[in-house]
């Protein structure tokens, strides 16, 4: 595992995907959510328009977040992100998504790590619209992402394209919801 | 060849050994309890479920009424409730009801609580059949102890 | 009727009722394990013969025994040699039944 | 002269017609039944009662034979290629039974009958004298000096029959 | 594949393993098709006790999620709080005394152990011997009323608090755990005598269900499942929490991969716990065992949080979102059977029914925690 | 007359000897398994627990037949008498001591072994007549193992003959007057001797279905094997077959390599001697149950065809020699 190989690889990878020619800049996309959330009310967002994070590598503060490096991509890319990492030999540890619901998008995230020794981990996210979150499944890349990606979809709807068995996995076969949504009622 | 006799032999060693083991334990003492005849004692920082502690003194409930603890609930189980009486500071307490079915037993509660007026008992045999069995007054606990 | 079983005919008998419940059976069995298993009646109702005829007429009663002997021996054989062709036909057709391996017969 | 039904030849009669009783059923059971498994189990019961017979004629050695091999060794070999091909005869029997089911039972009736009466006509002459008692010993040692050539030739047979069921049966998974 | 391609030949049937099924250990649903004796295919069907923890974090406040964790596994549960008030305390910047690091160790060491000696008398047990389960069952009780005389419970501990613990330990304590330890270092010898050298146990797992490095890279497993195909991680050395980079132990590696690997694994990992909780009560340090400026009102600041820790099964790891109030926004836990499990259908393709029993023994299943 | 009462009194005598046993091996193996596993085992029926098989009994007869959809009702139902009634109609040729013996058959050796054949075809069509695939599992492995192993067995069997010259259980038991000349000795003429006994041993593990050869019923692979659909007394006639199977083959080890009903030194021969034998043997196979894992149907076969298939034949070939000799 070569660590700047990777960051400049996934560097380049965002760099591709970015609608503007604009550099990158230390814009975590946690920024985008307002700091004066008291409840949680997604309702209230809408009253300040945040600005998305941009696509790019965010070096984050290990000891504070946990993680390495942090990137956003755009949906398409994460596959092209993750033969990348596993050319360099690093695990796929998770894959989760975030709904935010105030931003009407759905966020995918990654979670890789390396278990040869060093200590590395790396933050793959990309976001897509709510109403459509389609994502291409790296499950052809790493074997253990089809069961993540597959309770993902049915914890939250993210739809994983290609996907070889995208079917309930935790909840029942019959259930038509999606319970991590923040808009879903029991 | 040699190796098909060594397989044998360790094999057969192997075994034998096996059996000395559990002969040995066979004829040590019994380690259970044997429960509904002997009981233990739980330790005394055993988390059984809540229940109110009365005053070293007068017997009477250290609890003021906060509500804290009832915040403090993850899954909502207690219900609290006082009322203003005349000549008394604050609210007296009238029901404390715990819907055991639902405690998980996290000791939330008791750390809220800042009098110090619910504490864990140390009952464990609760085993009942009927769901209303587990559905306590705390008051009426506290008064029978009392 | 209870001495029955000191008459050479009533064991005649039996032997001949297996015989032809056996042939019975071959006739109408559809399958290969079905004739073999009356091809075992058969072989049954001939030993009861010879296990008859050596205890009442043979001088020597030692051979009706070993004669059946020998057909039981004989019948193992028969059985393990039916049922590893029947593992080899079923491979190859999916099935035991007589009207699936006519190209079977030349 | 019939023994009274309480004494022990009386009551040895009566095992006796009870041996026969389940030898033919046994025996219609494996001709007649519709599923394969219960013709096995019919023939195991023909089998444990020919066994009874033959300890009757006088051979328990021969009686304990048939149920070692036959039950033992021959009805399980069967039981294996039942679990193994499963043919579902019910449907095939009544596909076939129009005419072969007539014939058959016709044959079969045929065959039995013709033995029975020839065996009940002839006029079967007892020996005057009998070589041995046809005990164990003597089955063994007739079996190691008279038939000797013929018992060596069944153990050639039978290891033939082991040898040429496993080289036929024996494909599988050691060809991946 | 060739085996796929080789089964049309041959018939196969359908064969429901579970949920209620004595080697599932809990409600796990096995979909087997086998041919014969032999699996060509094993789907695991997950969810027969989903209790959607995630959701429930979504809806508590960062305190009263602590005892939810404990019950995603409940035979590690400490090892799992210690992986939630690292995450808070990592989001808050709250620093823990040191004692109550120490003692944190000692005790999610402890519960390594408990944990261990379960799976071991379980996976014999799956094997067909009972009595080592009982064996077991009587040290990790010992190491039960231990802890059950600090905090309280005996399998949910809820002991952790952020910024340290819910109360110091008692004056027997110390003695008690090096007792444990003198007791249980007399007994593994046994063990090994009754299980781990009979024969009829090593026929049975060595070189049956073997996992590659590669196999584990791909489905992320972590633990003993990959420390038994060869590859020196844990979460302890490679990514030092807590207090242990202070303390002296090794990783016991194994590179044959198969079940017998993975069972040596945990046995010597037993010893190496054993080491840590010695060494962490020779330097136990005096002192209070929660911070002071623990704030009132958890409340981290905007952001992504993630934290691993090394639980008896591997890497369990939590990520937060946090917006800033008393509630998580998204809370994702990773659990490692989850992952662990996720390569039985690729290993277990063609091995008998058995040796496939074996190896999802030696898998070391908490169903609650893959089902979360 | 006479010889009916007898009869009738062996028959009896003979059925509730076997379900006594049955009864009362399982409250030893719970006591023994208790014992071993640091417990206590069964305490609450009567003191130590002695009542207990007779309330285990009572709850068994008091259930119903359950019958599944789908079975094969005749075989489903006479499965388990087929598994009973062989390993009763066994007892017959025991000799319990010199006099006590029902039917004192000259092949009683040959009998049990008949026998105990029908008792695998039990077992296939119980399995398979449930229509349940873990049943069926079950049965095709314990008929393989039934099979694999009666091959040493009878093996084995075949060199004790050769030495005693007869098949007579009785005058083999009168042949080992003292310790000394108890089969399991090399100098009788049994060339492996003890090894032979263990060979034996092992076989009548595998043939009575014990652990660790317990592959039929492995509990954690196949729930409860080929009787996982009999409820109430259909469970109860493939248990007390079991047991009695039990029985039998530790009664046919004590014959034929430890002297029967004799007095290891010559001395008050009697039936005594051969229960003490017997529940000491029944007690290893407890003792051997509680201690060691399953192996598998693999590991059986191997053992069976690489170890004692060739170890019997060698004993039976070398033993033939010794005779010659001696």
């Amino acid at each position: 595992m070569d660590q700047a190989k990777i960051k400049k690889e996934l560097a380049a990878l965002a760099a591709e995907g970015m609608p503007e020619p604009e550099p990158v800049e230390e814009t975590p996309e946690v920024e985008a959510v307002p700091e004066e959330q008291a409840e949680a009310k997604p309702k209230k967002k809408e009253k300040e328009k945040p600005k998305p994070r941009l696509n790019g590598l965010v070096e984050t503060p290990y000891d504070e977040r946990g993680a390495h490096v942090d990137v956003q991509l755009n949906p398409d890319q994460v596959v092209r992100a993750a033969e990348i990492l596993d050319s360099e030999g690093m695990t796929l540890e998770a894959v989760t998504g975030v709904d935010w619901l105030a931003e009407k998008q759905m966020e995918a995230v990654y979670d890789y790590s390396y278990t040869g020794g060093e200590l590395f981990r790396v933050v793959i996210r990309a976001r897509a619209d709510r109403a459509q979150p389609d994502f291409p499944t790296i499950s052809n890349v790493f074997g253990g992402a089809n069961w993540h990606e597959r309770e993902t979809w049915d914890l939250l709807g993210i739809n994983f394209t290609g996907h070889p068995q995208l079917e309930r996995l935790l909840l029942p076969e019959d259930a038509d919801f999606h319970p991590l949504r923040k808009d879903y009622k029991p | 060849m040699a190796g098909y006799f060594n397989e044998l032999f360790s094999g057969t060693k192997s075994l034998a050994i096996g059996l000395r083991i559990t002969i040995k334990e066979c004829f040590k003492p019994v380690v259970t309890l044997q429960y509904p005849h002997e009981s233990l004692v739980m330790t005394p920082r055993y988390r059984g479920h809540i229940e109110l502690v009365g005053d070293a003194e007068t017997g009477e409930t250290k609890c003021i009424v906060c509500g804290m603890c009832q915040r403090a609930c993850p899954s909502g189980c207690i219900t609290v409730k006082g009322e203003k009486r005349e000549g008394v500071k604050g609210k007296v307490l009238t029901v404390y009801q715990l819907d055991f079915t639902k405690c998980s037993l996290c000791g939330q509660c008791v750390e809220s609580c800042k009098p110090g007026a619910i504490d864990f008992s140390h009952e464990y045999n609760l085993a009942s059949t009927r769901k209303e069995d587990f559905i306590f007054d705390l008051v009426k606990r506290l008064k029978d102890k009392s | 009727m209870l001495n029955l079983s000191a008459q050479l005919n009533t064991y005649l008998v039996i032997g001949a009722m297996l015989f032809g419940f056996g042939v019975c059976g071959l006739i109408r069995r559809p399958t290969l394990i079905g004739m073999l298993i009356a091809a075992e009646l058969v072989l049954c109702g001939a030993s009861i013969n010879f296990m008859a005829f050596n205890h009442f007429l043979a001088p020597d009663p030692t051979v009706g025994q070993i004669m059946t002997l020998f057909i039981m021996a004989i019948a193992a054989a028969e059985a393990a040699i039916a049922m590893s062709i029947l593992v080899c036909i079923y491979r190859d057709y999916k099935s035991i039944e007589l009207e699936n391996l006519e190209e079977l017969s030349g | 002269m019939n023994p009274t039904l309480l004494s022990p030849e009386g009551l040895s009669g009566l095992v006796f017609l009870g041996l026969v009783a389940v030898t033919i059923c046994g025996a219609v059971i494996a001709t007649a039944a519709k599923r394969l498994i219960r013709c096995l189990t019919g023939l195991v019961a023909c089998f444990m009662g020919v066994a009874g017979l033959y300890y009757y004629l006088g051979s328990p050695f021969v009686a304990m034979m048939q149920l070692l091999i036959y039950v033992g060794a021959i009805a399980i070999v069967i039981a294996f290629g039942i679990m193994l091909a499963e043919p579902d005869e019910a449907k095939l029997v009544k596909k076939k039974s129009g005419l072969s089911g007539v014939l058959s039972l016709i044959a079969g009736s045929a065959v039995a009958w013709g033995l029975a009466v020839a065996a009940l006509r002839a006029d079967w002459m007892s020996p005057a004298v009998k070589l041995n008692d046809g005990s164990v010993r003597d089955v063994g040692m007739s079996l190691l000096t008279t038939y000797s050539m013929v018992f060596e030739l069944v153990s050639v047979v039978l290891l033939v029959a082991i040898l040429g069921s496993l080289a036929l049966a024996r494909t599988g998974r050691d060809k991946e | 594949m060739t085996l796929l391609a080789e089964s049309q030949l041959h018939e196969t049937f359908e064969l429901n393993l579970g949920p209620q099924h004595p080697a599932t250990h809990g409600v796990l649903r096995v979909k087997l098709t086998m041919d014969g004796e032999y699996i060509v295919k094993a789907e695991p069907v997950l969810g027969y006790i989903h209790r959607m923890h995630e959701k429930m974090g979504e809806n508590r406040t960062w305190a009263q999620f602590m005892a939810n964790v404990g019950r995603m596994d409940y035979l590690s549960a400490m090892s799992f709080n210690h992986g939630y008030v690292a995450l808070v305390e990592r989001a808050m910047g709250i620093e823990v005394p040191e004692r109550a690091e120490y003692l944190r160790v000692i005790t999610v060491e402890l519960n390594r152990i408990q944990s261990h000696l379960l799976w071991w008398g379980a996976f014999v047990l799956d094997l067909g011997g009972f009595s080592p389960l009982l064996y077991a069952f009587d040290d990790r009780e010992q190491i039960l009323d231990l802890l059950e005389t600090v905090t309280g419970s005996r399998l949910t501990y809820s002991y952790f608090r952020f910024g340290g613990l819910y109360n110091d330990i008692d004056e027997n304590f110390v003695d008690g755990a090096r007792a444990f330890i003198k007791r249980l270092r007399s007994r593994i010898p046994m063990y090994h005598d009754l299980v781990t050298y009979n024969i009829i146990l090593m026929t049975r797992l060595k070189g049956v269900g073997p996992i590659s490095a590669e196999m584990c890279r791909k489905y992320g497993a972590t633990g003993p499942v990959l420390r038994g195909s060869g590859i020196q991680f844990d979460i302890r050395k490679n990514e030092p929490y807590s207090v242990y980079p202070e303390f002296d132990f090794d990783i016991p590696v194994y590179h044959e991969g198969d079940c017998m690997a993975r069972y040596m694994v945990r046995m010597d990992e037993m010893e190496q716990s054993m080491r840590i909780i010695e060494q962490a009560l020779d330097k136990l340090p005096d002192g209070p065992v929660k911070a002071k400026k623990v704030p009132k009102l958890i409340k981290p600041p905007i952001g992504d949080y993630y934290h691993a820790v090394e639980a008896a099964r591997g890497t369990f790891s939590i990520r937060v979102v946090s917006n800033k109030t008393n509630k998580p926004y998204r809370m994702k836990l990773r659990s490692p059977t989850f992952s662990n499990l996720s390569l039985f259908e690729e290993a277990s393709e063609g091995m008998l029914l058995a040796d496939a029993l074996a190896l999802m023994g030696s898998l070391d299943l908490v169903i609650p925690e893959i089902d979360r | 007359m006479n010889e009916v009462i007898r009869l009738v009194i062996y028959l009896v005598a003979i059925i509730a000897f076997a379900a006594l046993n049955a009864a009362y091996l399982v409250w030893v193996e719970r006591k023994g398994a208790g014992h071993i596993q640091r417990r206590i085992g069964p305490k609450e029926v009567g003191p130590y627990g002695l009542l207990q098989p007779l309330a285990d009994g009572a709850k068994l007869m008091s259930k119903q037949i359950l019958i599944p959809r789908g079975v094969d009702v005749p075989l489903f139902m006479i499965a388990p008498v087929l598994a009973m009634v062989p390993a009763i109609m066994s007892f017959v040729t025991i000799p319990f001591s010199e006099t006590l013996v029902a039917r004192d058959i000259n092949i009683g050796l040959l009998m049990i072994f008949a026998f105990a054949s029908v008792n695998i075809m039990a077992l296939l069509l119980g399995g398979w007549a449930s229509r349940n695939k873990y049943a069926v599992i079950s049965a095709t492995r314990a008929v393989s193992q039934n099979v694999s192993y009666e091959i040493p067995m009878l093996i084995t069997v075949i060199t004790i003959v050769m030495i005693s010259g007869s098949m007579n259980l009785n005058e083999i038991v009168m042949q080992q007057t003292n310790i000394l000349k108890w089969y399991i000795w090399p100098w009788t003429g049994n060339f492996l001797g003890p090894i032979s006994f263990l060979l034996f041993f092992t076989c009548s593990l595998a043939e009575t279905n014990r652990a660790p050869f317990d592959l039929g019923e492995a509990e954690s692979e196949l729930i409860a094997g080929f009787h996982t659909e009999y409820a109430g007394m259909g469970f109860g006639m493939f248990f007390m077959g079991e047991y009695a199977n039990i029985v039998i083959g530790c009664s046919l080890i004590t014959i034929l390599f430890l002297g029967g009903w004799q007095c290891p030194f010559g001395l008050f021969p009697g039936i005594h001697w051969f229960l003490i034998k017997l529940y000491a043997l029944c007690w290893t196979f407890v003792w051997i149950r509680w201690t060691y894992p399953r192996t598998t149907l693999w590991g059986l076969l191997n053992l069976s065809w690489k170890y004692l298939i060739p170890i019997s034949l060698v004993n039976l070939i070398l033993t033939a020699g010794l005779l010659k000799v001696m």
